[in-house]
């Protein structure tokens, strides 16, 4: 076996200390009637230039890295500082385990803590937690603590987040009793007020709303946030782009009580969904409800400072089935890795990376809706993305710009039937001025 | 004497003026009055302004402060600290795969999704199973994702039914899962072997109950060698048999779950898989099935024809998302790779060396500790502190100790049925030397517990924090740093 | 109390059966035969047989055993240590540079050309020079080579000379160099302000006197303000003059070495552009002249003409190679990428926080350490042990208390003309953070030396290794490993 | 600047303390009419981004690395294993100087320990150092050092040795009084003992050879050490393809004095020429004439075992002119990458390696050879290269080559007049069946 330390002379010393003549002996325990009776059917073993040789070629079939791209929704292609793959790939951050002998962790604890302290100062919120796994469960997780917190069976959820994690906080809530009712949005993309006041009511556990919206528009979370505390019900804000929050008002401060959703635009790669970072943050009144891990500071027995994992009574640990939460392994290494984007931009860093993806797609807005039959869908303002409508259907327009190799935006119709011939097209930093014309120019074409 | 630096937090070191230089400027005509109407922020309060040669020292400061695999042995029961390959970090990095967006078209992402189906394949042969979704981020999620499988076949068959049995040995996610998935647990208590007491199954496994929750083998490294019995009697009432296959290292090639009758397992890549831990994650918990229940699981589904590769959302029976996109993409390669750098033989030899190595640790240190359960162990053995009570040292003592040796402490306190447990799990890519540094440092603090006992009370002692108070930390949370005056 | 781990050698954990698995089995046919009568080897006596996972704990144990400039300042003076920005290796490292073969036609190295070119261009304009070349491997062959160069065009103008004046505070591949390049050395004294004696050089500056080799700023960290003159006095009388560039970090867009009657000099881009050194290299050393000397400049030089970059090797009076193929490339790449980094101004930025981070050291220290030679400080500044060799402490033993206090020592004795020499060099991208800890470790020192000498002459007191049997390594020395019995 | 890590605040408390107005007032110790009054005419500063792209594009510049090449000729392509990337681009071993503390240096001095210790075993000498800048200076070393060792004058320099070597070492001796002989091959490539017989005498201080020689082929070297020690002039070898070493006898065995060379090919890419790894070996009796630094065993206060710098006195920081080299910065970062490499290979490994190469060769020799017009031009014994003679000058095969993307291998017409229509073809462990065969057709075409 590859990665087997032990020479040929260990395994018979080691057979012998235990008394035993093979490895063989060592599975008496295992009825013989269900132990397998044959090699399994298995490739390999590769030797490592056979394995990197299969995996370049994998790589190869994904024709998508050679494409000019303008996905985006809910996953976001931004730089990443050279320093955040240098340091984030440091065995002593990628091989420990989760932080239980804080003796021997501290550089994984202290690093949680900044983490933390990163999250609540983005969000403007007090408390957050070490991570999540991704966006979608985040949101499902706010739902069932919204629910802990006012004891109230039904949530309202905005149409306009994103779908995927619609659907999962759909899955999540099923089995409980929950009931999640969807509040449409209205003509600029926003949540429709109207309707949402029509389905606000004393069982509401919360309003959980996008903002950046799933089509890029910022939402009006301050009035969301009233709205929602007008029923004492909680003002949930879902952050799938959380670089919006380098320039738009943190959601915390205005109103909003849980603010959750994905970090994967600090630090992480695209890395076709995964791994990416979930994160929480609330109002400290309700730390005792937060779920997954939290670091705390405390001191040694000499006074120093030091960081430790904390309110483990929250946690499956000892709480087992009560636990705010099931989750155990987090996304730490995804935290540490926008812990080091963060702290490396700085605040004058993320502020001209959020500013600079709020003017290309600015820019781009202008180039696009230049094209003759393209019309811009919602009025409400964007951030670095936003939904176009074209003259015919998405799929001869996303099948005309790929002959020219481009990959033009996300297909709305089959998230949001009422969307028809719509695409939301995403610009970030990377694009240069050059990418953007080229789109423009390819969409001239093939609408011509 | 010595006086060591410590590390202040990034805020501490924060001042206007240092910057980083990573963006070239705006390259797009300015639009003026841009998101006109909306909130803007004006500053972030305490945000950190540092340079970037301070950001490298920070980080390599604070990553000396950690214990990890590649330093030494991390022999933490349950949670399978092996080596973790570099190749596979950089292959899973490849620009070619590291590069695409999970929404890019199906047909300009063939490669990826040939890799994820090729990891369903290799898991259910690997597992005895019929189907598998990669999607769950970790255990627990699997877990979920599981019992929501069970949940949604039996609903399906008209009633979901009320309770989960899930042993008194499991660890907490079992019961937190299930409970999330709207069942009410019900603990079975463990024979004198530390093995589910088939006699309290008989009894509990009623028409209500949906499922058995079995970890195998369980958290004492014992083989639960009426795993098919349980099986049946679970299966003889109508429910169904979930495993959860944290433990799966001691029987990767040796036996298949489903062939011992389980309906449903999660597997931790991330454990069996060598896929690194990361200090506390990402993971990847995969879920098999039987074949009758692969209808329930979760979209999307990854179908294959002809060697062309599809996403398929519309099965009715699906209990729906349980996460964006495809699930840890980057963490399954890695687990992928090792499968392909191991091949058969390897994979097999998996299960053969962590047991190996977990009976020499426990042969050679049987002696000096206490075993509550004698049972034979797989790929772990769970001491416990006994012996040391008696000299008023407990296993944390023995653990603290331990640091001072330059090693990771096993795990603590789990199983809950064995008090002051020490749960030792060495995995098959330690050297025999890491083994013995490991062996004689315990022997050594055997001793020590009875001739300095205050030595072990007081560890660790030269770290760069000793023993911390957890106590004040979780009275009085202070979970952030906040900008004085 | 600690039982820390003494890492092996890797020679002592080698044991047969454990090996790596890199490459696939041979895939054309196996020619029987091979190497008919050629000697082979049986077995290489002694050779590791190692599993991957010792080797990466092996190689991540012994990191962890250095200082680095990425954990804290290291203020070794002359050295240059500053940060090495991580953009630049990975920039270095990337498939389109690191892939291609020095012998590659031309033509398909365009990229590589450009690169080189521009380099040369960039350090023309900074040390205002007329041509350099990129080949030499560290300082010590600039020199060599820059020497090599002054003794074609003294040969071509008729007579070589015979000797060449350095003076006393000079580094040692100095005077070295010289001596491989066919010259005597004659040494010139330094006068009371550790600068050139203009008096002694006009004595010294005879007809059979090649160059003069001078330093500057000179290793006490003192600009030569008699530079020019000193110039005048040698070209006057037909000779030289060769600039060590090594402390050109005090220099950068302030000052140019051509504008002050330099002729020929190296640039340690180790030092001055960021390249990490490694442990003791890869450096590189590149050579500028003055038009006059170009002809001599080693092959292969590189030629522009039109956007296209060929190699020309056929120059008649070249000094020939220097070395094999182009220089150290991948380093040359990082500086140069250092350069665009920083700009025009940035450039400059590198000699003036350079000089303000010493000289705030040297105000701050002023008072606790002697300071032989007070003529202002550049980039550095050279304290000596003189206030407290009088309670019994040297430079060695305040090198090793500053280990106790997690810091780097500075270099000690060098320059040879200041007695227990501490000649300390921050660079511009230390933090002031940093800065201060060193101070404060000092100034402590200093009241150390006084009231508790005893603990100075002992430090350190508990690296992995304390104070080291110098004397008896190389009275005999033991230079391998080596299979007992 | 980027990387200053100065705050303002930072900046004017310096200012302050030291007691002048601003960083200008430093520089008043230098002469004003020297000192430079304009801005520097430099490109930049770019920032992250902008750098990479400008360099991704130079590097794109290169169409080399999209071609299948044969070049060998002193630079080998050989796989890298993962794990010497991974740790030695470790912080730790990469940004510290040359090990002057040892006490916190030990890293960095046990792996030059233990590559010491390698190099000792693959050479089969007794003592080695601690790395050179490269093998053509390595060379010149020798030579330095064999007239030192026997105060003779002339060396003899077999024409098969690289011939970039050759010119170094000439530039190296032509100061210093003396004279390179060289010897000319025979029909076998090797070096003409006939001729050699004539030119040795005994103000001959060395025999330097290559094995495997320049045209791939492996040397008698037993029988050259004799010859060089029936006149008491010592047998140096140079080996410019490391890897040899994995198979071949080792050189000290077989009676070389010193051996030095080229290890580039132990982990270190192509990087177009640099930076590689020189080392060097000798008889243990010339200890103190080996030029470059070495490290040595030793004890601490504690008599624990400690490596060290060791044998200064050979070095210029103290004997200065009389040092037995200039060389103070070396190659240490190359020669841990060399260690990790060797240390991951271990013995079956390197041997694995070695003979895949050597295989490999032989069946492009097979294949190759089997074109119509193509001759083998020395019958001596290739390691992983041979020299092919073409009916039409190389320049004509070579550019039909690359217009089949392939670069087939090293003209040799240049630096060996004699040798017309030949070339130079390196085949190591990466070249797969597929490439030797896609390289025999092409010729074929190409000779057609
Ligand atoms: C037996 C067992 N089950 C489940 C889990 C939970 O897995 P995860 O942490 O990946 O969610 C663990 C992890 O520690 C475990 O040991
Ligand atoms: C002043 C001076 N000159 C020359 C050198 C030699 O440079 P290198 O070590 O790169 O050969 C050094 C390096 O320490 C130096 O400080």
């Amino acid at each position: 076996m590859r990665y087997l330390s032990l020479s040929d002379n260990d395994r018979k010393e080691m057979l012998a200390a235990i008394g035993i003549g093979s490895t063989d002996d060592l599975f008496g325990c295992i009825p013989q009637e269900v132990r397998l009776a044959r090699d399994l059917a298995l490739p390999g073993p590769m030797a490592e230039l056979g394995l990197v040789r299969e995996m370049e070629e994998a790589a190869a079939r994904n024709a998508y890295p050679r494409f000019l791209s303008f996905l985006g929704g809910g996953a976001y292609d931004h730089l990443i500082p050279t320093v955040v793959d240098y340091l984030s790939s440091r065995g002593e951050f990628v091989s420990p385990y989760t932080p239980y002998q804080p003796e021997v962790s501290q550089g994984t604890l202290q690093v949680i803590y900044e983490f933390q302290t990163l999250v609540c100062q983005l969000t403007g919120l007090d408390i957050a937690n070490a991570s999540l796994y991704e966006g979608a469960t985040g949101a499902a997780e706010a739902v069932l603590m919204a629910h802990r917190l006012t004891n109230r069976l039904k949530v309202l959820v905005a149409r306009s987040l994103h779908p995927q994690y619609r659907e999962v906080i759909r899955t999540y809530i099923r089995n409980l009793g929950l009931q999640a009712v969807e509040v449409p949005f209205s003509r600029d993309g926003r949540v429709d007020a109207a309707a949402l006041a029509g389905l606000l009511d004393d069982t509401v556990s919360g309003i959980v709303c996008q903002s950046p919206n799933f089509f890029g528009v910022v939402e009006d979370v301050k009035a969301l946030s009233e709205a929602a505390h007008g029923r004492k019900a909680l003002s949930v804000v879902v952050v799938a782009e959380a670089l919006s929050m380098g320039l738009l008002e943190a959601p915390g401060a205005l109103g909003a009580d849980i603010v959750t959703g994905e970090m994967q635009s600090f630090g992480l790669p695209l890395s076709f969904g995964g791994p990416y970072l979930g994160f929480m943050a609330c109002r400290k009144e309700y730390v005792r409800q937060l779920p997954g891990r939290v670091a705390g500071q405390t001191t040694d027995v000499e006074g120093r400072r030091g960081f430790v994992l904390t309110l483990a009574t929250r946690e499956q640990h000892i709480r087992r089935e009560k636990a705010t939460s099931n989750i155990c392994t987090n996304q730490a290494l995804c935290a540490l890795r926008a812990t080091i984007f963060l702290e490396s931009l700085g605040r004058p860093g993320l502020r001209e990376m959020a500013w600079q993806n709020a003017q290309k797609a600015a820019y781009a807005l202008d180039v696009l809706t230049a094209v003759p039959g393209v019309r811009r869908r919602f009025a409400g303002p964007p951030f670095n993305e936003f939904v176009l409508e074209f003259p015919k259907p998405w799929a001869e327009v996303d099948a005309a710009l790929r002959t020219k190799g481009i990959v033009g935006g996300l297909g709305l119709e089959g998230a949001f039937p009422e969307l028809r011939n719509s695409a939301l097209v995403c610009v970030t930093e990377l694009k240069r001025k050059d990418d953007i014309d080229r789109l423009g120019r390819a969409l001239q074409e093939a609408l011509r | 004497m010595i006086k060591e630096i410590r590390e202040p937090l990034v805020f501490e070191i924060s001042a206007p003026g240092k910057k980083a230089s990573l963006l070239p400027p705006l390259d797009v005509p300015e639009t003026k009055g841009l998101l006109d109407g909306v909130a803007l922020r004006r500053d972030i309060d305490g945000f950190p302004e540092v340079a970037e040669p301070e950001v490298v020292r920070h980080f390599t400061r604070l990553s000396q402060k950690n214990y990890c695999v590649d330093l030494g042995l991390y022999p933490l029961g349950s949670c399978t600290m092996k080596y973790n390959p570099k190749v596979n970090e950089r292959l899973s990095a490849l620009p070619g795969l590291a590069a695409t967006h999970p929404e890019a078209p199906v047909d300009l992402v063939q490669g990826n999704l040939s890799l994820l189906k090729r990891l369903e394949g290799y898991l259910s042969e690997i597992a005895g199973m019929d189907a598998f979704t990669l999607q769950p981020a970790a255990g627990a999620h699997g877990e979920l994702t599981g019992m929501m499988i069970i949940r949604a076949a039996l609903e399906d068959r008209g009633d979901p039914r009320k309770y989960v049995l899930i042993p008194d040995s499991a660890h907490g996610t079992n019961p937190s899962s299930a409970h999330i998935c709207g069942y009410t647990v019900k603990e079975i208590k463990s024979n004198e072997d530390g093995m589910i007491d088939i006699a309290s199954l008989e009894k509990e496994m009623a028409a209500d109950v949906a499922a058995l929750m079995v970890t195998n083998p369980n958290t004492l490294g014992v083989f639960e060698s009426d795993i098919c019995r349980a099986a049946e009697i679970v299966h003889a009432r109508g429910g169904l048999v979930y495993m959860d296959g944290a433990n799966m290292n001691a029987l990767t090639g040796i036996v298949r779950p489903g062939d011992m009758g389980v309906d449903v397992l999660h597997i931790n890549l991330h454990k069996t898989f060598s896929t690194p831990h990361g200090g506390g994650g990402p993971g990847s918990g995969p879920v098999g099935v039987q074949k009758a229940l692969a209808a329930y699981l979760p979209v999307p589904v990854i179908e294959e024809k002809g060697g062309r590769f599809s996403v398929a959302f519309d099965r009715p029976k699906t209990i729906g998302r349980v996460r964006s996109f495809y699930g840890n993409f980057s963490v399954i390669v890695r687990a992928l790779c090792y499968i392909l750098s191991l091949g058969p033989k390897g994979v097999r030899e998996i299960a053969e060396y962590a047991v190996l190595n977990a009976n020499y640790i426990r042969k050679s240190l049987e002696q000096d500790y206490h075993l509550k359960y004698t049972a034979s162990s797989m790929h772990e053995c769970v001491f416990s502190d006994k012996f040391q009570k008696e000299h008023g040292v407990t296993n944390l003592d023995i653990a603290k100790r331990l640091i001072d040796y330059g090693l990771h402490p096993p795990t603590m306190s789990f199983p809950l049925i064995v008090h002051g447990a020490l749960m030792i799990e060495p995995t098959e890519t330690e050297s025999k030397r890491d083994l013995d540094l490991f062996i004689a440092a315990m022997k050594a603090i055997a001793r020590e517990a009875k001739e300095e006992p205050e030595t072990l009370k007081s560890a660790p002692h030269v770290t760069y924090v000793r023993r911390l108070d957890e106590v004040a930390a979780a009275k009085t949370p202070v979970l952030r740093w906040e900008k004085r005056g």
